[in-house]
């Protein structure tokens, strides 16, 4: 079994680095071949060590070297395949098996090809270390593996401007999370002892509410950042900057999401602090409600999807905030294939429009992109939550969560963002697939995807549909580790309302979308109609002018300090300083240089002078010393 | 020989050098590698022969030099330093084998060799006059090369360099005179040997003063805040091997004396100090790291980053516990590795175009894949990306601090941000973009002498960041009895609770580890 | 009225001040000269008073020693000035100010 | 009628005699030579000198080797005064001098080596010295010391340039006010004891308990200033760097080392005893001396543009620095002050005779002095030989490890530590950072500029013989080589210092 | 009584000759009242009873010392009126004025030592003899060092004004130093 843990985990980093070795050299094909068949060895692997574990139900742990140890700190280069991890590997290498694959086509004109597929196949070496490490300090080096990659896919085409500020971007703000990351780290360190899992699991129990309040805090900090919730949560959209393929597998399937699993994986220490629960649950549903709001305006395709994987993420928080562990990761697995097939859709039409990503310029392409547009229509069916494909099963069990722990405010806000949610990705399927084709006065003639690139997407098509159906088997699985809160509303006919309700309401929103923008009447919006000159839709589409506030008053802001202190405090007061100090020794020289006249007689008066001076003082100090008695006298009458 | 295996590494690159003015010009380059290439080896040699269990000093030497007054010529090396030396020795290695044709080779390489000896002979001296010597001695050859080879600064550079330093460190020599005296009034023998300083315990008033006293002097080595304002004009003006080992070695001296000095010397001082020089330590990071932000020049970027760095070292020096302390000693040869290698990639590029402003780049990545790579690397291992070199002293640094103050190593974890800040930004510059100037189109990308001593640096970047133990190991057992020593020395309330006693520590944790897979 | 060895004192002392005086404000060197045989000379009554009413005679030594001294002094001084004069026609100190600072 | 005077010849103890008889004797010996055959060619005198002067030095290891045994020797009436200090003193005198007089064998021809009176007055000078340090008695002080001083004056005469008269008659004029204030001081002493022997006036003042603590400072006042001025302490130094600048520059190295060590034995026995029976009043004005001396000293010479004026300076400073040992008065720092002069002497008469062996008859073009800054550009380039000597010279006196004046630095401000005086041991120190300066803008010029254009090698070594050469690097040897030498010799001063009492 | 009046009457005298010395402008009224000056100051030695200082005082100073300054003089040229640039005349005679005012208040005070004990207490015997007596046995040494010194300033005198010292060799370059040697021999010669 170790083996297959370890061939599960390696085979990407031997993928990544086979595929440095030719950054330097032109594209080859199959380099993409290779690195996809290892990574679909990783995946095949991970198959195995799923079937170990449903069948036995032991996790894999091994424990390969030390990696630090000092003091009474021993961090070993620890692994473990249990459920939660095992779900997560599952997820990511499948999710990645395709995303090669695809890229291979995707790709294929791109001169980084080679790069590409070495980036590509350590950040799912990355992921693998994250979900798989047995200890905090192992799941910080996966942490920030991912970030890493994030920041070179990010910034693949690094002749774009836009492509490496985004970069630099994310891999700041996803530093500041991390700093709260290490801080919960520390905590958990100097209370437990220890960064194992297991051992610190156990000593969380010992601890006091606010020493276990401050880790959960600092912990959950790092997942804000590396999930995009507010208030760092402008990255994602910027980070659709880089190749399709990669939002589709970083920035929706796997790494963003690896804040939830931090939650899921924490459990222990959540179940503990519930009011640290209570808040993680309320982001979750701000921030869905916040970023499908953004998501309903947007005029760019890849930026919608985005805002609807952050929109997302904040279900999956909620859920996992409110206990329900195993919903959110259930609802995270779901979501990431729907969403992964969802992105690769876009791909295609990206590739089939030139690299044109505003919606509105599109319209009709299902007549030359059939395939592609059942896909994303099944994908978003999927996300919009409609019986029976995956997503209704996952979201209507946060739903109900949310509901039986007598969060209403959370459940209706997340009602409500389900039906935003169904209208905005049905406006996205409509202005791309249905209406006039108003690419033609772009003059661009689309064309499908290649066949291997749409077989690749077809196992995504199939999970996004079936995946719901696992439900029970996943939750007899996923519990042996995490708590069993099954939810289930014990009067059946408020159960039947409630979710024949919610299907209605999404379906509404699915058909008011359609009948606003799948017909003939929508055009490229010039900036000049009513709606667009509102307020709200203002603020929407300057997605609540954050961005903007970042960018003025805190990155500005930054640079001018950085400049001021550099000359103002740094040259002209530290260093003058220093520089003073030598020049005054330096004038006092050349001022008093004078005494020097060359002057004989003035020579002999200094002398004079000198010996004038210590006669003065002599006298002084005689006659001090004379009456010192009486001056002492005196000055005690004065008191001193 | 190997039990004057540290004197013959001291003396053996100085014997060379003055054997180096009799050799022809021409063939001074391959004499400086083979010198360099010994004594390298005879560094590798020691790390061999070093018995890691051994938490005490080895290979002592001693020979009486002013016996009446207490001076001897004392070596010996244990876990902290031994690494040092190993660095030192593999810098001059680099450096040498790197050296672009610069006029006068002849002359910088005796100058690198009488450089290496001093080098060496700080971190191995083990009596306080004999390693004021080296010290001192070390500002000699760096004043050299900084200006005869330096840039149009080079004049101003190199004096306030040497005087700065030279000014610090005479205090310390005050402090050095009275550490001394105490011993003499309490024992009645002059010494100037550290080992014997150690068993002095003194009350906490003069600790106080003496700390002051030997703190100026790091201090300004370091160099910390605001002392520091030499380091810029050194590293923008010296020559690329002068930076590289200015960054490499030479601030570890600093650093390496506040370990070998301040801590176990004065435990209460250091208690005592404990706070305001942390939050020195974090004006460092932080402010250095914005100053960095605004630099338009990429050498001085990374001048101030190694600023920035040094106040993490100096972070986890004064966590004074076990953790911190071997973090910021692996930090220290972390960040000589990897500010060494940026040094280098600097000159690389300054080689090639003599220029350092960024703006006059742009775009390199796509001339130059094999440089950028390079440079990436060294770029993330110093934003403190996990696996490489960095990270592990970095994360014990912090985690070490962690445990003093809660609030200040918040403030000082800030520097995981701040300096992805300015690398990333930095680079961007550099690296990013399109072209936009002519003369950068035909760049020729890293030749081969250069990734001769570029590759060895990543490999240790990464092997060192995977596998920090061959290194942690010996650091650990050192710090561990240097931090027991403390801990027993120490005659306040609070220095006693804040130094962990190590002995009792080690019954408590040390979770068994599976060893067996 | 008793002369005492305070009145011979304050005599030389008086004496020593004039002396001061000549050195500082003569720029004549031959004059300056005369000034510093003044200062000699002041001291050597004090060492008469001194050796007087102590009974001893070390201070007449002294003052025998100074005496010489004084000679010899003015030899060297009147060599030099000697030069100085040959070169340049005068003796006024204030020709001597080729190095300064 | 007086008694008839029965003496007896041991009594006499004439051995004691010995050691200043000798350079008498050779000078006389010169000017003998010169009656019956002149214009003999300056080598002659030279090794007659030499020869001398090794005599001399024997006599004296002698006169050491019976101290050793014996402790301190009064001869002639209690005249002389061999103690450990006047032996130490004495020898670095010896040294010293042999270590110059080597110098005047120039490959340029100057004026003052051509008198074989030059050589006489060279050992009249040193006996003169002699004398002054191997006494107590105040008048044979004086006669001492005006016997030696007169001789410098003319020899720096001798030297026949413009500069060197105005330095001589400048040196001159303010030695006669100094002798003016010698004698006062010494009357005011004598007035208030009764003697003029530091020891007796010691005793005296201490059975009385500094009753008259007013005319002491009187006394006091006085002998400072005319020590200050052999001193050449601030306020008194301003002839130093005249007098410095017109001598010749191996002239002025002597200058900088023996005079001043005469000066500070005689200050050394005068103030020590004041110092120790707590006369606050000299402490303060000694350490504001100091620290003055030290200080102006030292921005002064940062200013400088020639670097003989510049080492003028750096040698004031450096006379601040070691009256420091007097006011700290411990036998550590009075071991501290000899160890210092001894390590001073190598390096400064190296680099001063760096100096002399470059100089010229005529000022080459675009400079204003004979040595200015401007003159040792590049010169690693021109002649890298001489440009590592002249640096190593220049680092041993910024006080650099390992280099022969670091170790009297360390133990001086040592000295400093354990006598108490933490603040003027942080100044010292500091002071000699402030020093770094100059020395290091010398290197600078040497290392790092380019030399001035149409000055060729030869420039920086025309006046450079073997001889000259030899002592440099005798001085070089011992500036580096210092390491091995410092143990032994700081065994054997102190153990002479000890024994002195001092 | 007399010894007063003769000790007010010198000092009187000595007193103002020497300020006339130090004040007047006339070289030669200077060098008249330094002269008699040191006359008037034998007078103390006289009345002190040092007889033989006395007549040392007299023969040395007013007679060879003055006797070699008025051959200075006449050599300097300088029996006419000296022209002295001034500067602050306030700082001399003010720093003067208070150096005697500090000495003479310290010295106004009666010395209170009362343990000084004459070490060569004059026996009775004449002056001369007496101080013959101290002089050769417990000053031998000065004596003779000063005779020393008298050499040295003889010699010193003899070169500083001789004729070698009108040219310089330190100032000459080689050839001039050649030709001048020609010269001399030449001068031998004939």
């Amino acid at each position: 079994m170790e083996n297959l843990l370890y061939i599960a985990l390696f085979s990407p980093l031997v993928s990544s680095l086979f595929a440095a070795l030719f950054t330097a050299t032109p594209k080859k094909q199959f380099i993409g071949i290779i690195a996809s068949l290892l990574i679909f060895t990783s995946f095949v692997s991970s198959s195995f060590l799923l079937a170990e574990i449903l069948i036995t139900g032991t996790p894999v742990h091994v424990e390969m070297m030390t990696w630090m140890a000092t003091g009474n700190l021993y961090i070993p280069f620890g692994f473990v395949v249990d459920q939660v991890s095992v779900t997560m590997m599952m997820v990511v290498t499948l999710v990645s098996t395709i995303v090669h694959i695809y890229s291979i086509g995707y790709m294929d004109h791109d001169k980084g090809f080679n790069r590409f597929f070495s980036w590509l196949s350590a950040f799912v070496f990355s992921m693998m270390v994250l979900v798989m490490s047995d200890n905090y300090a192992g799941l910080f080096i996966g942490w920030e593996g991912v970030g890493l990659c994030s920041w070179g896919l990010i910034g693949f085409w690094f002749h774009k401007e836009v492509a490496t500020w985004a970069a630099n971007e994310a891999f700041i703000m996803n530093r500041i999370a991390d700093l709260g990351m290490l801080i919960g780290i520390f905590l958990v360190y100097w209370n437990t002892g220890t960064l194992q899992y297991d051992g610190a699991f156990a000593a969380f129990a010992t601890l006091d509410t606010a020493t276990l309040t401050w880790i959960g805090i600092f912990l959950f900090i790092g997942a804000m950042g590396k999930s995009a919730q507010f208030p760092l949560h402008t990255w994602l959209a910027d980070a659709m900057e880089g190749p399709t393929p990669v939002s589709a597998l970083i920035h929706a399937a796997t790494m963003v999401t690896a804040g939830v699993y931090l939650v899921v994986r924490s459990n222990e220490l959540y179940d503990l602090i519930p009011n640290v629960g209570l808040f993680i649950a309320s982001l979750g549903a701000f921030v869905a409600l916040f970023a499908a709001s953004m998501a309903l305006v947007n005029r760019d395709m890849k930026r919608i999807i985005a805002y609807s994987t952050l929109s997302q993420l904040g279900y999956m928080f909620a859920a996992a905030g409110l206990g329900a562990y195993w919903v959110a990761l259930f609802h995270l697995m779901a979501h990431a294939f729907f969403k992964a097939l969802l992105f690769l859709g876009a791909g295609n039409v990206m590739h089939a429009m030139h690299d044109e990503l505003d919606p509105f310029k599109m319209g009709g392409l299902k007549k030359k992109m059939t395939a592609t547009a059942v896909m994303m229509t099944l994908a978003s069916v999927a996300l919009a939550g409609i019986f029976p494909l995956a997503g209704f099963f996952s979201k209507d069990a946060i739903l109900e969560s949310a509901f039986v722990e007598h969060h209403f405010i959370i459940y209706s806000v997340l009602l409500f963002t389900a039906g935003l949610t169904a209208f905005y990705s049905f406006r996205l399927v409509a202005l791309i697939f249905h209406g006039e084709e108003r690419y033609k006065l772009f003059g661009i003639d689309p064309h499908e995807a290649y066949k291997f690139m749409l077989i690749a997407m077809s196992p995504l098509l199939l999970l996004a549909i079936i995946a719901g159906s696992l439900k029970m088997t996943y939750y007899e699985m996923v519990t042996a580790l995490l708590p069993a809160t099954e939810y289930h509303i014990h009067n059946h006919l408020v159960y039947w309302i409630m979710t024949i309700g919610t299907q209605l309401f999404v379906i509404l929103a699915i058909v008011y979308a359609y009948k606003k923008y799948a017909n003939s009447k929508v055009t490229v919006p010039d900036g000049t109609s009513a709606m667009e000159n509102s307020f709200g839709y203002k603020l929407l589409i300057n997605q609540y002018y954050i961005p903007y506030f970042y960018e003025e008053y805190i990155v500005k802001s930054y640079r001018e300090l950085s400049k001021i202190f550099w000359k103002q405090v740094d040259l002209k007061i530290v260093d003058a300083t220093v520089d003073g100090i030598a020049g005054v020794l330096y004038s006092t020289g050349e001022r008093t240089r004078d005494m020097q006249s060359g002057n004989l007689s003035t020579m002999l008066k200094w002398m004079v002078a000198g010996t004038i001076g210590l006669l003065s003082l002599a006298v002084v100090f005689g006659l001090a010393v004379r009456y010192s008695d009486a001056i002492l006298a005196i000055l005690s009458g004065l008191g001193v | 020989m190997i039990d004057h295996i540290l004197s013959v590494l001291i003396f053996f690159p100085a014997v060379a050098a003055v054997f180096g003015f009799i050799i022809h010009k021409d063939s001074m380059r391959a004499y400086g590698v083979a010198v360099s290439v010994i004594e390298f080896a005879l560094a590798l040699w020691l790390w061999f022969a070093f018995d890691s269990n051994v938490s005490g000093m080895q290979f002592m030497e001693l020979i009486p030099v002013v016996p009446s007054f207490g001076i001897n010529y004392i070596l010996g090396v244990d876990g902290i330093s031994l690494f040092i030396i190993i660095l030192a020795a593999f810098f001059t290695l680099i450096g040498i084998a790197s050296l672009t044709d610069t006029k006068n080779v002849k002359n910088m390489i005796i100058t690198l060799l009488f450089l290496q000896m001093t080098m060496v002979g700080v971190f191995a001296a083990l009596d306080a006059i004999i390693f004021y010597v080296f010290w001192e001695l070390s500002l000699v050859p760096m004043l050299y090369i900084i200006g005869a080879w330096g840039g149009p600064l080079r004049i101003y550079a190199s004096v306030k360099f040497f005087l700065y330093t030279f000014a610090g460190s005479l205090v310390m020599l005050v402090g050095m005179l009275f550490m001394a005296y105490f011993y003499y009034q309490a024992t009645g023998v002059w010494s100037f040997a550290i080992l014997d300083w150690y068993r002095l315990i003194l009350p906490e008033s003069f600790q106080l003063w003496l700390f002051a006293a030997f703190f100026i002097g790091f201090a300004i080595k370091v160099p910390m805040f605001p002392f520091h304002t030499w380091l810029p004009y050194a590293h923008g003006q010296a020559p690329t091997i002068g930076s590289v080992i200015l960054a490499a070695i030479l601030l570890k001296m600093g650093t390496y004396a506040f370990i070998r000095f301040s801590l176990p010397l004065f435990p209460d001082a250091s208690v005592f100090y404990m706070y305001p020089i942390a939050i020195l330590a974090i004006i460092m990071i932080i402010y250095t790291a914005m100053v960095a932000y605004a630099q338009e020049d990429v050498k001085q970027v990374v001048a101030y980053s190694s600023v920035s760095h040094m106040g993490v070292i100096i972070l986890g020096t004064f966590a004074l516990n076990v953790e911190g302390i071997s973090g910021s000693i692996f930090l220290m040869i972390a960040h000589g590795v990897v500010s060494g290698a940026l040094f280098l990639l600097v000159g690389v590029i300054y080689d090639r175009r003599h220029t350092k402003m960024m703006d006059q780049f742009g775009g390199l990545a796509h001339v130059m894949p094999r440089y950028a790579t390079i440079f990436g690397i060294m770029l993330m291992a110093s934003v403190g990306m996990p696996l490489t070199i960095n990270f592990v002293g970095e994360f014990l640094s912090l985690l070490g601090f962690y445990q003093q103050s809660h609030t200040l190593t918040l403030l000082a974890g800030v520097a995981i941000i701040v300096g992805a800040i300015y690398m990333l930004a930095a680079y961007k510059k550099m690296f990013f973009g399109e072209i936009t100037k002519d003369e950068n189109r035909n760049l020729k990308d890293v030749n081969k002498r250069e990734l001769l001593a570029l590759i060895p640096l990543s490999i240790i970047t990464i092997w060192l960041g995977v596998y920090p133990k061959p290194v942690l190991g010996p650091i650990n057992n050192s710090v561990e009895s240097i931090v027991q020593l403390m801990h027993d020395k120490a005659t306040s309330v609070e220095a006693k609770i804040r130094i962990p006693n190590v002995i009792e520590g080690i019954v408590i944790t040390r979770t068994p580890a599976g060893e067996a897979h | 009225m008793e002369i005492g060895l305070n009145h011979y004192l304050v005599l030389s002392t008086i004496l020593f001040a004039i002396g001061l005086v000549g050195v500082m404000r003569r720029k004549n060197l031959l004059l300056l000269f005369f000034a510093t045989e003044i200062l000699l000379n002041a001291v050597n009554i004090a060492f008469a008073a001194i050796s007087h009413y102590y009974g001893d005679l070390t201070g007449q030594m002294f003052a025998f020693f100074v005496i010489a001294i004084a000679a010899s002094e003015l030899a060297v001084g009147l060599g030099l000035l000697i030069v100085w004069f040959k070169r340049h026609g005068t003796i006024d100190l204030d020709t001597m100010t080729s190095m300064r600072g | 009628m007086l008694a008839p005077v029965n003496v007896s010849l041991e009594s006499l103890n004439l051995m004691t005699l010995a050691p200043m008889l000798i350079p008498i004797v050779g000078a006389l010996l010169i000017l003998v030579i010169d009656l019956f055959k002149s214009n003999l060619d300056k080598t002659l005198y030279v090794g007659v000198s030499l020869l001398f002067l090794f005599m001399d030095f024997f006599a004296l290891y002698d006169a050491s080797t019976i101290f050793a045994q014996d402790g301190t020797m009064l001869g002639v009436f209690n005249v002389m005064l061999i103690d450990g200090l006047a032996l130490l003193s004495q020898f670095i005198i010896v040294i010293a001098s042999m270590l110059f007089i080597p110098l005047a064998l120039t490959h340029k021809r100057f004026h003052e080596f051509s008198y074989p009176e030059f050589f006489a007055l060279f050992l009249f000078m040193i006996g003169g010295f002699q004398f002054m340090v191997a006494s107590d008695n105040l008048i044979l002080i004086f006669v001492g010391l005006e016997t030696a001083s007169l001789a410098l004056y003319t020899m720096i005469a001798m030297h026949n340039r413009d500069k060197s008269f105005e330095a001589a008659v400048k040196y001159f004029t303010m030695g006669a006010l100094a002798a003016g204030f010698f004698s006062f001081g010494a009357m005011v002493f004598y007035a208030l004891t009764g003697s003029i022997e530091i020891n007796q006036i010691a005793a005296v003042l201490a059975g009385n308990g500094y009753a008259d603590i007013g005319y002491v400072l009187v006394g006091v006042v006085f002998m400072l200033a005319s020590f200050g001025f052999k001193l050449s302490i601030v306020p008194f130094h301003t002839w130093a760097p005249d007098v410095y600048e017109g001598s010749s520059a191996a002239m002025a190295g002597y200058m900088s080392i023996v005079p001043k060590i005469a000066a500070f034995v005689v200050a050394m026995r005068l103030f020590e005893f004041l110092i120790h029976s707590g006369v606050i009043w000299l402490e303060v004005v000694l350490y504001a001396f100091v620290v003055i001396t030290m200080t102006a000293a030292n921005l002064w010479a940062l200013v400088q543009t020639d670097v003989k004026r510049m080492l003028a300076y750096s040698s004031i400073s450096h006379a601040g620095f070691v009256m420091a040992a007097i006011l700290i008065g411990t036998t550590q720092a009075n071991s501290a002050l000899f160890l210092y002069w001894i390590l001073f002497s190598f390096t400064n008469l190296g680099s001063f005779s760096m100096l002399w062996i470059s100089r010229q008859k005529h000022l080459p073009d675009g400079q204003s002095s004979d040595h200015s800054y401007d003159k040792f550009a590049g010169m690693i380039k021109t002649s890298p030989m001489a440009a590592v000597v002249m640096a190593l010279f220049m680092l041993s006196l910024a006080g650099l490890p390992p280099f022969a004046l670091f170790w009297g630095k360390l133990y001086m401000i040592s000295s400093a530590v354990t006598g108490g005086y933490t603040v003027l041991a942080l100044i010292m120190a500091l002071n000699s950072a402030i020093a770094g300066y100059y020395y290091l803008k010398l290197i600078v010029y040497m290392f790092m500029k380019e030399p001035v254009v149409g000055v060729n090698g030869e420039v920086y070594v025309s006046n450079a013989t073997n001889a000259l050469k030899t002592i440099i690097g005798i001085a070089a040897v011992g500036t580096v080589f210092a390491i091995i030498a410092v143990n032994p010799l700081l065994e054997f001063i102190t153990a002479f210092v000890y024994n002195s009492g001092y | 009584m007399f010894e007063a009046i003769a000790f007010y009457l010198f000092a009187f005298l000595t007193i103002s000759m020497f300020y006339i010395t130090v004040t007047t402008s006339q070289a030669l009224h200077a060098l008249t009242a330094l002269a008699a000056g040191m006359i008037f100051i034998s007078a103390f030695f006289f009345i002190l009873g040092a007889d033989f200082l006395g007549a040392i005082q007299i023969i040395v100073y007013t007679g060879a010392v003055m006797a070699l300054y008025a051959f200075g003089m006449m050599f300097f040229d300088s029996t006419r009126d000296v022209k002295e640039k001034q500067g602050n005349k306030f700082i001399v005679v003010g720093m003067a004025t208070v150096a005697a005012v500090l000495v003479v208040a310290i010295f106004s005070a009666p010395i209170l030592s009362d343990n000084i004990v004459a070490l060569y207490p004059s026996v009775g015997a004449g002056n001369t003899q007496e101080v013959g007596m101290v002089l050769f046995t417990k000053y031998l040494i000065p004596f003779e060092v000063a005779a020393v010194m008298l050499l040295v300033a003889m010699v010193a005198g003899i070169v500083l004004a001789g004729k070698k010292m009108d040219l310089s060799l330190t100032l000459m370059n080689k050839e001039e130093i050649l030709e001048m040697n020609e010269d001399k021999n030449k001068k031998v010669l004939s």
